[in-house]
């Protein structure tokens, strides 16, 4: 199937834009002027990125190469449908999650705000940087500064909390990077000669099987980001950043951008051959498994909101993983699809978390009972956004819940058919109850008085945003459902 | 420490002791040393330099380069010293001095000092008395030693001796000076700005010199270009170049000497010393 | 027997300089007094230097000063030839020695003059221990100037107190 | 003109190092002036003789005094010595430009002898670079050795003692390469470095060739501080003055290492060295030992100087390792990070220097809340410090991707081992540093910032806040280094292919 290739630099400025509104940010002398480079920043992103989405659809490729810093290997941007996918989730969650970031900042006052909104800004050429990267070498560079750049959001609060967690953070983080994404990279290049991103992987027929479950695995656990346990704790301890940094970062940005990794390499460099020879596939699929067992049951047990956030995250990535390591064409799709979908699921549900922490200042599920009678907008967007996590209907979280559940009956696997089910049951227990006590509580168990009312309006309309584009994805979920379909096909053939 | 030390230096020696048995024997003449490319300086040193010294000639000429930067290291160990050691005198607000002939001492305001030395003395703590026997002999002998000293400088192309050479007898013949009388006297004569612009001077008229035949179009160092300054053939110029930069190498020498012994003998304070 | 001490009699400069060489290394490595370390440590370096003047020496001959240099033939001689040689004085190394051949009449004979360089070169070694030596001594008074004293034990013992 | 460039490049600061102690004399703002301008000419004789050595791919040779080969003394600008000749002019022209207000108030009235020595130990620097003759290094090598001495042994209280160890050490260190080089000179007779390169494979089984080298070898090790001889550097660097130190640690373990490929490769030939002695893999080694020892140490230290002293070791290690993997992939790699380690030690050191300047302190705890004080500053010494850790784009990704891929090629799991283990102990170290550094408020005692921990108000107050950067004439040169750390990472490909690629052998591969 010949493919068009176009080279632009129109990835390049995608990935620069945001960059280049920095200087703007820092000095701008009033916080409107500020805000409106974010904007402008963001704006132009998607633009952009929009832009190339109907060449992608119709099956070409966008490349740029900036560098050339290895005779065969450069920083090179390569624009396909996987990336595409991610990279519209990305740049269209960074609009709302702006307006958000205003609405939550200003409200709560917090300290240091250029500086939050600059690393904002690199943190999403970091992830467009991932998802437009053609080779592990480019994606490996955008992967690390993303780890970076969201230090200093992550520990904003500058408080001994705050610390411990960024030591936490960096610690899972860039150990894995160095201490196992990187030799991998090493040893991959070495034993193949090339880090290209191609459709069936570049490791077949030039590693062993030992050596090619080593280097998954080292791949695997090197991008912590995907937070396959037992390499997740950061992402709880992360919670400590303010709330939007949580969303987009910890719903969108990060976590996912070590999906988004981990799948690019298994189907890029390891390829769909390579694992299903070795059987490779199997152990991902049984670790990932695990992860979305536990990870739910931890859950179960938490009492702060975003914590159960965080552990849910946990569990939904491994779906993702688990997905794509079963290597039929619906789990991948699946997959592939549960990156978009779960983004604006979960992003709702934190933007709701942070919405009840800025009216109330409350944390924990136990001391929101009767707050839904309060702040009635804000918590059926958290019931809409439970849905899609849980995936049920009118969702988009089902649309990829059934195409995984379609994906291990299609792989034979049946046993990670339970494990999805079962996952899914476990994911109700934790949420309804948050909204149940939320609404249906008696009038002398409520904790509320009449004064607490909706947080401030710019962070109610970004929630009632991504809960509406999350009912709507379940009636038209073409774009994602396309693209997801398209990458599939590269990767699968056929 | 001391038995591992001992221990080390054992292992070392019997080391190098058994490597050292491959080695030609002393005195060799068939050695890889004298045959290779010492026959080359001993035939051609009078028709490519007309010095007969061949050591000069090597030094200054085919390996001047080297001995422009032993000159040169020479300027940074006195720069070192220098840097190390020198402290800035206190300004003294007075001093004292006494009238030799009449006993009646007298107080001066700041760094004036009477201009008839001879007859006043200056008093202070740190004044050191010299001999007058050993004083005034080393005024006798320093003469000599400087003239033995221009000797060797002038006359090393046709024996043993050289810039370097006649620069340490030069400047022993200073430090002779210092201490037979005292540090201040000897300062008094030959500051220390004298010694150290003397010494850049010296590493300069080398390296100027070299500099030279640059503007003269050939590579540095290369003395034949200097041929119509100089005087002679091209030949001759190398000769007269050589002792150039002999002139050169005994001037910083002596100076660089001078300023070390000025520093390490006082600690830097350049006041009094031995 | 015998053949063992005339070998170790033929290469006596070597066992001289190799045994000075230790001397120097022990007393800089074991001695406790800085000055001793510095006097161990020129006595180092001079090993060094009796090693290349041995180098150089050579049964027979004298020091490398042409003997017949007052001679007015071989100075005109060679000052005819001489721009001519200067010119190309880019010869090789292998050319050195057809050179030997070549010059024989110019009555140097190559045997009678030991080998130059290393004299050269020691004169270079030379002046660099002096100036080892001098910044070594100028960095003893500073630190006889902080600690008042040179025994490195004492100084380790008022690093450690202070 | 360009003919003279070879004797241009160390001529001018030579003679210029002349005027300037001169001119000390008269006056104190004209030697500082005299040696910029010194520098900046050396760095363009050092650009344009890259620019010719790549465009003609000949190396140029300079036969100073006129005689060529064995009997004079040759200059020799190879791809090799051309590029580490702009290495050596660049980070010092900068660092003398960065360290301008530092020497003015350390020295006041012996600018010129300062300045003087400053030019010297950059010209013998230069001199050990570009010669072709074994033993005028080691004249130039004494000039680098006793100018750093002086230059050193100016520093604090305890830097005359850490500067007389130093003395020693390095004395031994210079003069068991002179005996190797006498050895070498016993053996074939001639001290000219191209002409050994000829006469050497004849005389591979020769005990007095083997000594040779392993003397030569060991002093050098003892120049670079590698382990077990390390034990000068840490103290001697760490006493030193900012603007002292800001010369010496970029250049001067990295020249050695420079000396020791040069040695290695151009003297002892790639054959003699890999193929027919067995002792790679023992060095390697010992490099590997280097560099856990330093990353180790390192971590110990609450002296942000000295850490970065220990840093250098570290560095050592990858370089020497690098280079005695004995392939083509280690050798460019240890190459390229001779370049990258000197651009990324002078940002540190700068960094550090204007830490000292700004607070007058040098532990860890005198960085409290510079992040807030100082954005540029710190901006440009996270970009140092992660170009250390080994975080693309910065350079230091770079040459660790060589390092390793070498490593890998050689089969060394354990080199390529210590390499990403000491990555790790650098982002422990620096990120140590970030924390206080980023948490801890500016100008409060530590147990009064941990009363205020948790409150943001304390971030409120007015001190926390105001910028209060470092002069610009430190700030600027400091930038400066650090963008050259993103550049050279990005153009390692078109240096990986255009130069050093050229510097090595073709019998390496």
């Amino acid at each position: 199937m010949p493919m068009e290739t176009v080279f632009s630099v129109k990835p390049f400025l995608a990935v620069l834009v945001s960059l280049i509104a920095i200087p703007g940010i820092i000095s701008s002398r009033s916080q409107n002027i500020r805000e409106s480079w974010t904007f402008a920043a963001a704006g132009i992103k998607l633009v952009l990125v929009l832009s190339m989405l109907p060449l992608v659809l119709n099956k070409g490729v966008v490349e740029y190469t900036v560098f050339q810093v290895f005779p065969n290997l450069g920083i090179t941007f390569r624009v396909d449908a996987f990336g595409m996918l991610f990279a519209l989730v990305a740049s269209s969650l960074w609009i709302v999650t702006s307006i958000y970031s205003i609405g939550y900042m200003r409200s709560l006052d917090e300290h240091s705000q250029t500086r939050y909104f600059c690393f904002f800004a690199v943190a999403l050429s970091a992830t467009i940087g991932v998802a437009f990267s053609a080779n592990l070498l480019t994606m490996y560079l955008f992967y690390e500064m993303l780890s970076l750049a969201t230090y200093p959001l992550v520990t904003h609060h500058q408080d001994k909390e705050a610390r411990s967690s960024g030591r936490k953070y960096l610690f899972y983080i860039l150990g894995g990077s160095i201490g196992f994404a990187l030799p991998a990279m090493l040893i991959t290049y070495h034993f193949t000669g090339t880090l290209d991103f191609t459709g069936h992987g570049v490791m077949a027929g030039h590693v062993t099987s030992g050596t090619a479950l080593v280097l998954s695995l080292m791949f695997l656990f090197g991008f912590a980001k995907v937070g396959i346990m037992p390499m997740h704790s950061w992402l709880p301890a992360a919670m400590v950043a303010p709330t939007p940094v949580s969303a987009l970062l910890h719903a969108v940005a990060v976590v996912k951008v070590g999906a988004f990794s981990v799948v690019r390499v298994f189907t890029g460099i390891v390829g769909t051959g390579v694992l299903a020879d070795y059987n490779i596939s199997l152990v991902v699929c049984v670790i990932a498994s695990f992860t979305v067992i536990v990870a739910s049951m931890i859950a179960l047990s938490q009492d702060e909101l975003k914590r159960r956030l965080a552990f849910s995250t946990i569990g939904q990535l491994s779906y993702i993983v688990l997905g794509v390591a079963l290597l039929s064409k619906s789990g991948m799709t699946g997959g592939m699809l549960h990156i978009a979908m779960h983004a604006f699921g979960k992003i709702t549900l934190f933007f709701c978390a942070g919405a009840i922490f800025c009216a109330t200042g409350i944390k924990y599920i136990s001391k929101m009972k009767g707050i839904g009678r309060r702040m009635p907008i804000t918590m059926t967007a958290f019931l809409i956004g439970s849905l899609s996590v849980v995936g049920l209907p009118p969702c988009g979280g089902f649309i990829s819940k059934w195409y995984l559940v379609l994906g291990t009956i299609e792989a034979g696997h049946i046993a990670f058919l339970f494990v999805l089910l079962s996952s899914s049951f476990l994911n109700a227990a934790y949420f309804f109850p948050v909204f149940y006590n939320a609404f249906f509580c008696s009038p002398e168990e409520m904790l509320f008085e009449d004064k607490v009312n909706e947080a401030p309006l710019w962070c109610v309309v970004p929630l009632v945003i991504t809960a509406g584009i999350s009912v709507v994805l379940f009636f038209y979920p073409q774009p994602f459902l396309n693209l997801a379909k398209l990458a599939v096909q590269n990767v699968l053939g056929g | 420490m001391k038995i591992l030390g001992k221990l080390t230096i054992l292992l070392c020696g019997v080391l190098l002791m058994v490597f050292a048995m491959e080695f030609p024997n002393w005195g060799d003449p068939e050695s890889p040393a004298s045959t290779h490319l010492s026959p080359y300086f001993i035939q051609h040193t009078m028709e490519d330099t007309a010095v007969p010294n061949i050591v000069t000639s090597v030094l200054a000429d085919y390996r001047g380069y080297d001995t422009m930067f032993e000159t040169t290291v020479i300027l940074t160990a006195g720069l070192a010293c220098f840097l190390l050691l020198r402290i800035e005198r206190k300004k003294i607000p007075h001093r004292y001095y006494r009238h030799e002939p009449t006993g009646v001492t007298l107080r001066m305001e700041g760094e004036k000092y009477p201009k008839n030395s001879a007859v006043f003395q200056r008093m202070d703590a740190n004044w050191v008395p010299y001999d007058f026997v050993i004083s005034r002999t080393c005024r006798l002998i320093i003469p000599f030693i400087q003239i033995f000293a221009l000797y060797v400088v002038a006359h090393g192309h046709h024996s043993p001796g050289g810039g370097f050479q006649g620069g340490v007898i030069m400047g022993a013949s200073v430090i002779l000076f210092a201490i037979s009388h005292n540090l201040r006297t000897s300062i008094k004569n030959f500051s220390e700005k004298t010694a150290a612009l003397f010494s850049v001077t010296g590493v300069f008229i080398y390296a100027g010199t070299g500099a030279l035949c640059l503007l003269f179009g050939e590579v540095f160092l290369n003395y034949s270009a200097l041929a119509p300054i100089l005087g002679g053939d091209r030949v001759m110029a190398r000769s007269h170049g050589i002792l150039v930069v002999e002139i050169g190498v005994a001037v910083a020498v002596t100076a660089v000497m001078i300023w070390i012994y000025y520093n390490l003998s006082s600690a830097g304070k350049q006041d009094e010393g031995l | 027997m015998e053949s063992i001490f005339s070998l170790v009699l033929a290469k006596a400069n070597y066992a001289a300089y190799i045994i000075l060489m230790m001397i120097g290394l022990y007393a800089m490595i074991a001695k406790n007094n800085l000055i001793k370390k510095i006097v161990g440590m020129s006595i180092f370096q001079t090993a060094v230097i009796l090693f290349y003047v041995s180098i150089g020496c050579k049964k027979g001959a004298t020091i490398p000063i042409l003997r017949h240099h007052g001679h007015p033939e071989p100075v005109g001689h060679a000052a005819e030839n001489a721009g001519a040689h200067a010119m190309d004085a880019a010869h090789g190394a292998e050319k050195v020695v057809a050179h030997a051949v070549d010059a024989a009449h110019n009555a140097v004979h190559v045997a009678d003059y030991i080998n130059p360089l290393p004299h050269v070169l020691m004169l270079t070694a030379i002046v660099v221990g002096v100036a080892t030596l001098g910044v070594a001594l100028a960095l003893a008074i500073r630190v006889y100037n902080t600690y008042g004293t040179l025994e490195e034990d004492e100084i380790n013992q008022q690093l450690r107190s202070g | 003109m360009t003919r003279h460039l070879p004797a241009l490049i160390i001529v001018i600061p030579l003679l210029s190092a002349l005027v300037t102690s001169g001119s000390g004399w008269f006056n104190q703002k004209a030697p500082f002036r005299i040696a910029v301008s010194a520098l900046l000419l050396s760095l363009l004789c050092a650009v344009l003789m890259l620019i010719q050595v790549v465009t003609t791919g000949i190396a140029m040779e300079y036969r100073m005094a006129g005689w060529a080969g064995p009997m004079g003394i040759v200059y020799v600008i190879d791809h090799l010595s051309a590029i580490v000749l702009v290495v050596i002019t660049s980070v010092s022209c900068l660092n003398l430009v960065a360290q301008r207000k530092n020497i003015h108030a350390e020295f006041k009235d012996k600018q010129g002898a300062f300045n003087a020595l400053y030019v010297l130990f950059t010209a013998g620097l230069i001199g050990m670079t570009a010669t072709g003759d074994a033993f005028n290094l080691y004249v130039l090598l004494e000039i680098v050795s006793l100018s750093g001495y002086a230059l050193i042994g100016l520093g604090n209280t305890r830097a005359p003692l850490a500067t007389l160890n130093y003395l020693f050490l390095g004395t031994i260190g210079a003069t068991f390469y002179l005996l190797g080089v006498g050895y070498l000179y016993i053996a074939t007779g001639t001290l000219n470095m191209a002409e050994l390169t000829t006469m050497i494979p004849k005389l591979m089984d020769s005990g007095v060739i083997l000594f040779a080298f392993i003397i030569c070898v060991t002093g050098l090790f003892v120049k670079m501080a590698l382990f077990p001889v390390h034990g000068w550097l840490p103290d001697a660097y760490s006493q030193a003055t900012p603007a002292a130190a800001g010369l010496i640690a970029p250049l001067t373990t990295k020249v050695t290492v420079y000396i020791l490929i040069r040695i290695c490769m151009t003297v002892f030939t790639p054959e003699y060295t890999f193929d027919h002695l067995d002792i790679s893999g023992f060095i390697v080694l010992v490099a590997v030992v280097t560099i856990v020892f330093g990353s180790l140490s390192a971590l110990a230290q609450k002296n942000v100087k000295k850490m970065l002293t220990y840093i250098i070791i570290a560095e050592v290690g990858y370089m020497v390792g690098g280079f005695f993997l004995g392939n083509r992939l280690g050798i460019s790699g240890a190459i390229l990070h001779i370049i990258n380690d000197a651009a990324m030690t002078l940002a540190l050191f700068l960094a550090a220097g204007i830490f000292i300047w700004k607070t007058g302190g040098e532990s860890r705890s005198d960085l409290k809340g510079l992040f807030a004080k100082m954005p540029f500053t710190m901006a440009g010494f996270v970009l140092a410090a992660l170009s250390v850790v080994g975080v693309p784009p910065t350079c230091g990704f770079f040459s660790k991707w060589y390092l390793i891929s070498g490593g890998v090629q050689a089969g060394n799991y354990l080199f390529v081992a210590a390499l990403i283990f000491s990555s790790l102990v650098n982002a422990v170290l620096f990120f140590r540093l970030f924390e206080i550094a980023y948490f801890e408020p500016f100008g409060e005692d530590e147990d009064h910032a941990h009363g205020h921990g948790n409150s943001h108000g304390s971030h409120h107050h007015v001190g926390a806040l105001a910028i209060k950067e470092a002069p610009l004439d430190m700030l600027v040169p400091f930038l400066a280094a650090c963008m050259a750390l993103i550049v050279l990472g990005l153009y390692s490909g078109t240096i990986i292919t255009n130069i050093i690629q050229f510097a090595i052998p073709t019998g390496v591969i």
